[in-house]
């Protein structure tokens, strides 16, 4: 299986990194996928910082796990860093499969260990202040599904 | 050549900064010459270090070499 | 919520729609999509037949019940009629919403929904012979999920 | 002006064609006038029918007037 994976410290078009994962996998039965943006509601700026050393060997372990999980034609990870306005895009994950559950199952597993488990701390600014974003509880629970 | 701790996510703002450069030694006398509060975050239950890119499991017996370094890294909040 | 269900009798192109959906949705927190597409494997041709009456009007009602169970900001709903070949998409779903676990819910929930309750038939040719397609027991078991 | 009969997936490959003209009448009268085989496969449990684009619920008293169209519809297969 090709898996994609790629750390990107500047803004990303994700019309254009779908089209080129159709592309490659126009035989398999179905492709899932995930775009996650920055929203608005009166966040300024959002960053997103990682420790280089661990961050991208993660989100490659991840996408070796969802291979070994799941029967996958390929899987897409892409995850930005630095700083984003509201509309960005900061992750798309795409899942290719012969079969419909696998592709969905892949890439919503890669998103729960994405926000979860993925070595990246995020901050927002908010009228003009800075602040630390705590993980959501309801983003361990997510993940705890999968246990 | 001295050691370097690097501060992840909220353990920036409680340093001050991102890295910072310590004499190498024993954790404990690394963490002996920071402001206590810093300290006591950077020990924080929840808190993760990396030495030299790799996880550590045990906080024991941790010792800095010239050149290495140590990171912190408190809760991830991805996605 | 805009809604946009269509059924085209001609080959489309999943990644020009999906960037619309992209460009429509930019403030949304996240957008999971599907694309199904024919699969090879000895399939020559696939062919979807329709019954105009129901069809369009279930996959609107479709898109309808997806908007009053979760909390969407749009929903894409492209279904092809007519005869395919091998790598042509078949079905693209996408939804957009403030938090991934509706986009992903909705999409998942359409994609059950189109397969064993809506009205398509589906036959294909393998070995120059047609033969209709029954629908499988786990598409059943799929969408009993939802119940 | 006849009533019309659509057979929907595998009933098209039953009937031999896609739709057929019949003389109005109540259904059972039309269904009648049918191959046997056919007649059989239209009633089959799992075959649900559309008045005039209105699926029906009860397959009791349905009488086709002129202009009519009754539409079988198998178990589907999409997506």
């Amino acid at each position: 299986m090709a898996s994609d994976v790629r750390l990107l410290d500047a803004r990303f078009e994700p019309e254009h990194e779908l089209a080129e994962f159709y592309a490659a996998h126009s035989g398999s039965g179905g492709i899932a996928s995930f775009l996650g943006q920055v929203r608005g509601q009166g966040t300024e700026l959002l960053e997103l910082r990682h420790y280089a050393p661990l961050t991208l060997p993660g989100m490659r372990d991840l996408a070796q796990l969802c291979q070994s999980r799941w029967q996958l034609d390929g899987m897409l990870i892409l995850h930005r860093t630095g700083q984003m306005a509201p509309g960005e895009p900061i992750v798309l994950v795409a899942a290719a499969a012969p079969h419909r559950r696998q592709a969905f199952a892949a890439v919503d597993y890669a998103m729960d260990h994405l926000k979860s488990e993925s070595w990246f701390w995020k901050r927002e600014r908010r009228a003009g202040k800075w602040q630390w974003i705590e993980p959501r509880p309801d983003d361990y629970t997510a993940v705890q599904r999968w246990a | 050549m001295a050691a370097r701790l690097v501060f992840l996510g909220r353990l920036e703002d409680a340093a001050g900064c991102a890295e910072r450069e310590v004499a190498p030694g024993p954790l404990e006398t690394v963490l002996g010459t920071l402001e206590p509060d810093l300290a006591v975050a950077l020990l924080g239950e929840r808190v993760r270090m990396a030495h030299n890119g790799v996880l550590i499991a045990e906080r024991g017996g941790i010792v800095l070499s010239e050149g290495d370094e140590l990171a912190f890294l408190p809760p991830v909040s991805g996605g």
